[in-house]
């Protein structure tokens, strides 16, 4: 059951994420990209993330998915132009990903031969509780220096985005 | 007298006030602040000459605050006060009365009134520190201080260029003197530990012969820059630049006199060190004839008493260098009253004749300015030596014991002795025998530029008797050699004056044609004496344009912009050939950078995994 | 690999390591349209899905250690992820306010 | 928090609001430069009066971990040696803002706030005591100068810039490398410790070691100094920056490399820097008279007194490596005295360019009639410089020559000749701006002195007069702090003869036979 589980969402994962790229129009691209984002959250609740499951519906595939189409269609973006060139993208893209590829793909077979198991239930230290109980004790300064990251950067997309510099 | 501070502190305030405020104040106030600061500098003086009887016994010696302090190395800010200061003190702030009662008058209608005056009590201050001082850094603050102020009133009329030009050279070959004054400094301090006169002349006995000739020679050097002997003279008739007050109260009377004054102090150290003490003689005695015979040919007024100044200050080496400490002292005292009345009575006449310096453009003035022309008597009376004058005296003492030195050197003595009668009596008969050759008509001076005059004209006469340094300075020095034959050797010296002014008399009043004959007849040699055997152009073109030029041929363009910048510069263009290819990278081509990024990542990941490899 | 795919077993549930494989699977793929795509947007999204794919080796690795605090650092990856978005989308309206075009290889200043 | 602690905080809090303030405020963000540095000043005036001199090492100490791991500390602290520069740092910055109250017109804002960076970075440098804060410190100053020069710089600002930059990083690097060494080989940043280890054996330097260590050290200080060869950065970077950027540049920031030479180089690396001083004294020396022969002939007022700020600084570095007590005492005095003098020489000709537009000692002349307070200010200053009695110059000159002539007496003959010529250059170029009849432009465009200016001058000229008839105010500290750095540079150094002999003219006694045994003996004990 885990298995069909795992293979089902992560191979719409991998189509999408595939799609993401391939995609000329950039419209598509993001609702391929709310795709990924929605069979990773079916995963993370697999492996007993369920807040952050949620978080990612709503944060990501929500508000951020959102504001990437809100903008798309703001700047009425349409098919990519085919002007412009990068011969080290080009050349040595194609290589360097297959390299890539590899060279994590090895780390993780040697780093993790054995490896543990996920079973749906295996771990239930994910709940909102859990989380809060952790955000609140241990990371909380972390937590309130977020707030501020939040701020200035609420701040940085106003001051960017006015009409005009003075 | 408890408060010796004050002598050297009234003419600073003075400084100070007409410094600051002067350009705001009336000419009143101005001459009220100038004169009376130091007048009462003088008033000062007169109470410790008559109150401190025993100086002799006991010097009085203030310490007001550590200056320099470091190891073991003290120095104060000390005054000391003995017999030969005194003498100095009295030289320096009467003598300065006088003249800046005189310059009131002289300088009544020049620009910058306030300022000269400001100067010239700033003068006072540094020169009554210079011989107040109790240690050599203290006599060397006084100095630096006097030629800056002498730098200051040469170039005075500082838009012409002649001016500031002169008073660069003044501050510049002074500079060179100071330097060897520095490094005895340095040694003294090296070998005795203590610039303090007390202690460095208590413990120079016991030093070794080369230490103290080494020391003595720097002294010299940094003398014969202050006082303008060979081979550093060469800036004092240059500085006739300045005003003529000047001329005569820094570069006659007190300022240059400091080199003597330096060695007087320093006579234990230069007895204990006889080749200084010859160098020192032989200095002064080349001196004095070499600027008298450059006197002999002189037309302006003022340079002619200039090189008489660099003879006279010779004969005062003279007198050190035989080892008649006394003798030399003696005729700086008269030499000041003489030499102060002469640029004084110079001025006069310039003044008189409309800025008219010439001589050429002189004569006749006997029937416009008596008063002038009588009180240029007394002083050049005074000047060649005649007997019963003041310079007779002193002069004579010095030749007598030059003769008790090396009889060689008093016969030379005598000659320049002859010469020096001659032109300063030629320079009177010019001026006012003859007719009228100049401009505009002559006119006496006011009296409150004759009244000076007269006082010093009185002392140029008397001052032999009224001022018997060797008496008061008995005890300080090493009694000089009895010499046998005093008096015949007297008879010479004053043969030798009277000869001068006979001669003078003869050429320049019986028949006139002649100077002009002989000078024509020399032909080549008089043309190089007139010019001063161009020693100033020796010396540019050995010195001064070498080093200009080679500083900016050589060392600028070639060393600093070609070698060491060239070097740099090098290294620079391989980087920037390097760089050239990197440049290439730099696309600005996100993609491009983003490639690199990866590049790297996965070169990380396989260093790691060999890694890996490597420790399993 | 094949060893290793022999000795799973069906009951015991998913490996850890298919989790991290799907990752940098996920995470290869976002360089890839990093590197191939040309508008701005479409890279922006790349970026997002790279940060997906390390936020799922975050939790896999939570669940291996049975501990909270992978799941706590993809939560800051969230919030950071979401001021980025706003930050970054604000700096492209800029961008194509400025430039009218939405073409990486046509924003090029930082060279010169 | 101590009071230094403060007094290096505030430049770097001004900075900040400076930056935070809008820019059309320009008065404001002015007034607010001014207010902080004259605030700073006045608390480091907290420093001198609660200094308490007698103790050794250093005070108003904090030592607190910065980063944790390397562990690096902020740790501050003043001792003699450091508190007159830390005073002359925070002296000047106020002077330097109020000079430039009319010249910068172009961002203002930045160039405030870069100066503060600047004092920021200089008290820091003269109060780290942790290998790695003073480099952070010492890179710190580095920047503003940077922006300052390259920014609001004369024509060719970006070549004196980038050559400005290259030269002090290419210095700086090496010393990075040589701290990080120190570190490996003591296992700490922290200096206090590095010198009780040094002194005491474990830091177990080879004579290679200390040699190479010494030099990285000592090619970054020499090159900041400047010394000899090193120096051409300094006429370019002090012709093309703005007045108060050479200001800054010549008073405070060349003492950054003395100041290292004096705190770093001797004590650490005694013997090192005994073996190696003939040269560096021989170096010191051609500089003093180089220096004097090249600014005799330069046609730029800037360029002129750059050249003589190499050679002024001969004398520093030679006082520094006489190794006496007066000469190391004159050669942190002449540090002082050299940042009041030459600092004032710049303002004065940084006021000429703002009547005329022009260095060019040509376009001027006849300035005395017109502007007779500039120009007696000049004059002060200009005597001052060539080290007059009575002024400040005189005191250090004195001091160092003395040392050196109790070193070695025939440095002294030569390096007293650099005193000959530094009156020519001066009176030199003295006589041709503000003497002679006074040309039409110099006639229209060359009013005196104003308020503002008589604000930035008259302190100066005070301190002149009085650290050159009073230096007992300054030096007992000095004294007391260059003592220890002697003593420590005196380890393994057979003790040279207390009273030197005038004849000798060969260099010093250098032969060391004591330290291959005692750092052999560290060694055994170690293992």
């Amino acid at each position: 059951m885990d298995f069909l589980f795992f293979f089902l969402f992560a191979f719409i994962a991998v189509a999408c994420a595939v799609s993401v790229v391939v995609q000329k129009h950039p419209i598509a691209s993001a609702l391929s990209l709310v795709g990924v984002m929605a069979s990773i959250a079916v995963l993370y609740l697999q492996l007993g993330a369920e807040f952050l499951a949620m978080a990612q519906i709503i944060v990501y595939a929500g508000a951020v998915m959102v504001l990437f189409i809100f903008v798309i269609m703001l700047l009425n973006a349409g098919a990519e132009s085919r002007s412009g060139r990068s011969y080290a993208a080009q050349l040595m893209g194609p290589p360097l990903l297959v390299a890539l590829m590899a060279s994590l793909g090895f780390a993780i077979m040697r780093g993790f031969p054995g490896g543990g198991t996920v079973k749906f239930d295996s771990f239930q230290g994910g709940t909102a509780q859990n989380i809060g109980y952790a955000l609140f004790t241990d990371y909380l300064l972390p937590f309130e220096v977020t707030s501020v990251l939040i701020l200035v950067a609420i701040l940085g997309a106003i001051v960017l985005a006015r009409k005009e510099m003075d | 007298m408890q408060n010796l501070w004050l002598i050297p502190a009234l003419p600073f305030l003075g400084f100070l006030i007409n410094g600051i405020l002067g350009k705001k104040l009336p000419k009143m106030v101005i001459n009220a602040v100038a004169v009376g600061s130091v007048v009462l500098s003088f008033l000062l003086v007169l109470n410790i000459w008559s109150s401190g009887g025993d100086l002799a016994a006991n010097p009085i010696h203030q310490h007001y605050f550590t200056w320099i302090q470091s190891g073991e190395i003290n120095i104060g800010w000390d005054y000391a006060v003995d017999k030969l200061t005194l003498i100095m003190l009295m030289v320096v702030t009467g003598i300065g009365s006088l003249i800046h009662v005189y310059a009131t008058g002289y300088m009544a209608h020049e620009e910058g009134y306030y300022r000269f005056f400001a100067y010239l009590n700033l003068f006072m201050f540094f020169m009554l520190n210079l011989v107040l001082g109790g240690n050599y850094l203290l006599l060397f603050v006084g100095w630096e201080g006097v030629g800056l102020c002498s730098y200051l009133l040469i170039g005075f009329y500082f838009v012409k260029k002649s001016a500031s030009t002169a008073g660069n050279k003044a501050f510049i070959v002074n500079r060179i003197g100071d330097f060897g004054f520095s490094l005895a400094m340095f040694l003294i301090v090296v070998n005795f530990g203590t610039l303090d006169f007390t202690k460095v002349f208590a413990a120079a006995p016991g030093k070794s012969t080369e230490t103290l000739t080494a020391i003595a020679l720097l002294l010299l050097l940094g003398a014969t820059g202050k006082s303008a002997q060979i081979p550093l003279y060469v800036w004092l008739p240059d500085a006739m630049e300045g005003p003529t007050p000047v001329s005569a109260l820094i570069h006659a009377a007190t300022m240059v006199t400091a080199g003597v004054y330096m060695c007087t102090r320093s006579a234990v150290i230069f007895t204990h060190a006889p080749i200084a003490m010859d160098t020192v003689a032989i200095v002064g005695l080349a001196t004095a004839v070499f600027a008298a015979t450059i006197g002999l040919t002189q037309y302006d007024i003022k340079k002619v008493f200039a090189y008489s100044t660099v003879s006279q200050l010779g004969y005062m080496f003279l007198g050190v260098g035989v080892g008649a400490f006394s003798a030399g002292v003696w005729h700086l005292v008269t030499h000041a009253f003489f030499k102060a009345l002469l640029f004084l009575g110079a001025g006069s006449v310039i003044h008189a004749c409309h800025h008219e310096q010439d001589m050429r453009h002189m004569g006749g003035l006997r029937k416009y300015t008596p008063v002038t022309m009588a009180v240029l008597a007394c002083a050049s009376l005074a000047i060649a030596g005649v007997p019963g004058t003041s310079g007779f005296f002193s002069k004579d003492a010095i030749l007598t014991a030059a003769y008790g030195h090396a009889p060689w050197m008093f016969w030379v003595g005598v000659v320049t002795a002859g010469m020096t009668a001659f032109y300063v009596w030629r320079a009177f008969w010019m001026t006012f025998w003859g007719e009228y050759r100049g401009h505009g008509h002559p006119h006496e001076s006011p009296w409150s530029m004759l009244a000076p005059l007269v006082v010093l004209a009185f002392l140029s006469i008397a001052g032999g008797f009224l001022f018997n340094v060797p008496k008061i300075l008995e005890g300080m020095f090493p009694a000089a050699e009895e010499v046998p034959g005093e008096s015949m050797l007297m008879g010479i010296s004053i043969a030798a004056g009277l000869a001068g002014i006979a001669i003078s008399y003869y050429m320049y009043v019986v028949n006139p044609k002649l100077p002009q004959r002989i000078s024509d007849g020399l032909g080549g040699i008089y043309r190089l004496v007139y010019d001063k055997y161009r020693i100033d152009e020796l010396y540019d073109a050995t010195v001064v344009n070498p080093v200009i030029t080679g500083s900016r041929s050589l060392l600028w363009k070639v060393m600093d912009q070609g070698v060491i910048d060239g070097a740099v510069n090098g290294v620079g263009s391989e980087a920037q050939l390097a760089g050239g290819w990197l440049k290439m990278l730099q696309s600005g081509n996100i993609r491009s950078y983003a490639t690199w990024v990866v590049l790297g990542a996965v070169c990380l990941l396989i260093l790691i995994g060999v890694a890996e490899g490597v420790t399993r | 690999m094949a060893e290793a795919m022999q000795s799973i077993n069906l009951q015991a549930g998913v490996p850890i390591s298919w989790y991290l494989v799907l990752s940098a699977v996920l995470f290869s793929l976002g360089v890839a349209g990093f590197l191939f795509r040309k508008s701005i947007i479409t890279v922006f999204m790349c970026i997002e899905l790279m940060l997906n794919a390390v936020n799922l080796s975050f939790v896999a690795f939570a669940n291996q250690h049975k501990q909270v605090s992978g799941h706590i650092f993809t939560f800051f990856v969230m919030v950071v992820a979401a001021a980025e978005a706003a930050v970054g989308l604000a700096i492209i309206l800029t961008v194509f306010k400025n430039r009218e075009t939405l073409n990486i290889d046509e924003i090029n200043s930082l060279k010169n | 928090m101590n009071l230094l602690d403060l007094v290096i905080a505030l430049p770097a809090l001004g900075f900040v609001l400076a930056l935070l303030m809008p820019r059309t405020q320009e008065n404001a963000i002015k007034m607010l430069a001014l207010g902080v540095s004259l605030a700073t000043f006045v608390l480091s005036l907290g420093l001198v009066n609660g200094f308490q001199s007698g103790q050794t090492g250093q005070q108003f100490v904090t030592d607190n971990i910065w980063i944790a791991s390397p562990e690096i500390h902020w740790h501050v602290g003043i001792d003699g040696l450091s508190l007159w520069l830390v005073i002359l740092s925070t002296f000047l910055t106020p002077i330097a803002i109020l000079l430039s109250w009319k010249a910068i017109h172009d961002r203002a804002k930045e160039f405030f706030a870069f100066v503060l960076l600047l004092e920021f970075g200089l008290v820091g440098v003269f109060a780290a005591w942790d290998l790695f804060l003073f480099y952070v410190f010492w890179e710190v100053v580095l920047v503003p100068m940077y922006f300052l020069i390259g920014i609001w710089g004369h024509d060719r600002r970006i070549y004196a810039a980038v050559k400005f930059f290259l030269y002090t990083m290419a210095g700086s690097v090496l010393m990075l490398a040589g701290i990080i060494f120190i570190y490996l080989r003591v296992g700490t940043f922290d200096y206090v410790q590095i010198l009780a280890a040094i002194s005491s054996g474990h830091a177990m330097l080879t004579h290679t070691e200390e040699t190479l260590l010494f030099l990285a050290f000592f090619l970054a200080f020499a090159i900041k100094v400047p010394l000899f060869p090193l120096h051409t950065w300094l006429p370019d970077a002090h012709v093309e920056a703005p007045t108060a950027g050479s200001v800054m540049l010549a008073s405070v920031m060349l003492k950054m490399g003395t100041y290292g030479l004096v705190r770093f180089c001797l004590p650490m690396f005694p013997t090192a820097a005994r073996e190696n001083a003939s040269w560096i004294v021989a170096l010191a020396i051609i500089g003093i008279v180089y220096g004097g022969l090249v600014a005799l002939v330069q046609p730029n007022m800037k360029k002129l007194v750059a050249y003589s700020s190499v050679s002024h600084l001969g004398f520093v570095v030679l006082g520094i490596f006489s190794f006496t007590q007066i000469g190391l005492d004159g050669a942190v005095y002449q540090m002082l005295n050299h940042g009041i003098s030459t600092g004032a020489l710049f303002l004065l000709v940084g006021f000429l360019y703002e009547r005329r537009h022009s260095l060019a000692i040509a376009d001027f002349g006849g300035v005395a009639t017109v502007a007779p307070w500039l120009s007696i200010m000049f004059l002060v200053t200009t005597l001052a410089s060539i080290g007059l009695p009575t002024l400040n110059n005189f005191v250090g000159e004195f001091m160092v020559l003395q040392g050196s002539a109790q070193a070695n007496f025939s440095w002294t003959v030569f390096a007293s000749l650099g005193v000959i010529i530094s009156a020519c250059y001066m009176l030199w170029m003295y006589q041709r701006v503000f003497f002679g009849e006074t040309n039409e432009e110099v006639k229209h465009h060359v009013p005196d002195l104003s308020l503002r200016e008589w604000a930035c001058v008259i302190p100066l000229v005070v301190m002149m007069v009085w650290m050159g008839m009073y230096s007992q105010s300054f030096l007992p500290v000095v004294s007391e702090a260059n003592a220890k750095i002697l003593d420590q540079s005196k380890m393994n150094v057979p003790l040279r003869v207390a009273a030197p002999r005038m004849t000798e003219h060969a260099p010093p006694d250098l032969s060391r036979p004591p330290v291959t045994a005692a750092a052999a003996g560290g060694r055994a004990d170690a293992r």
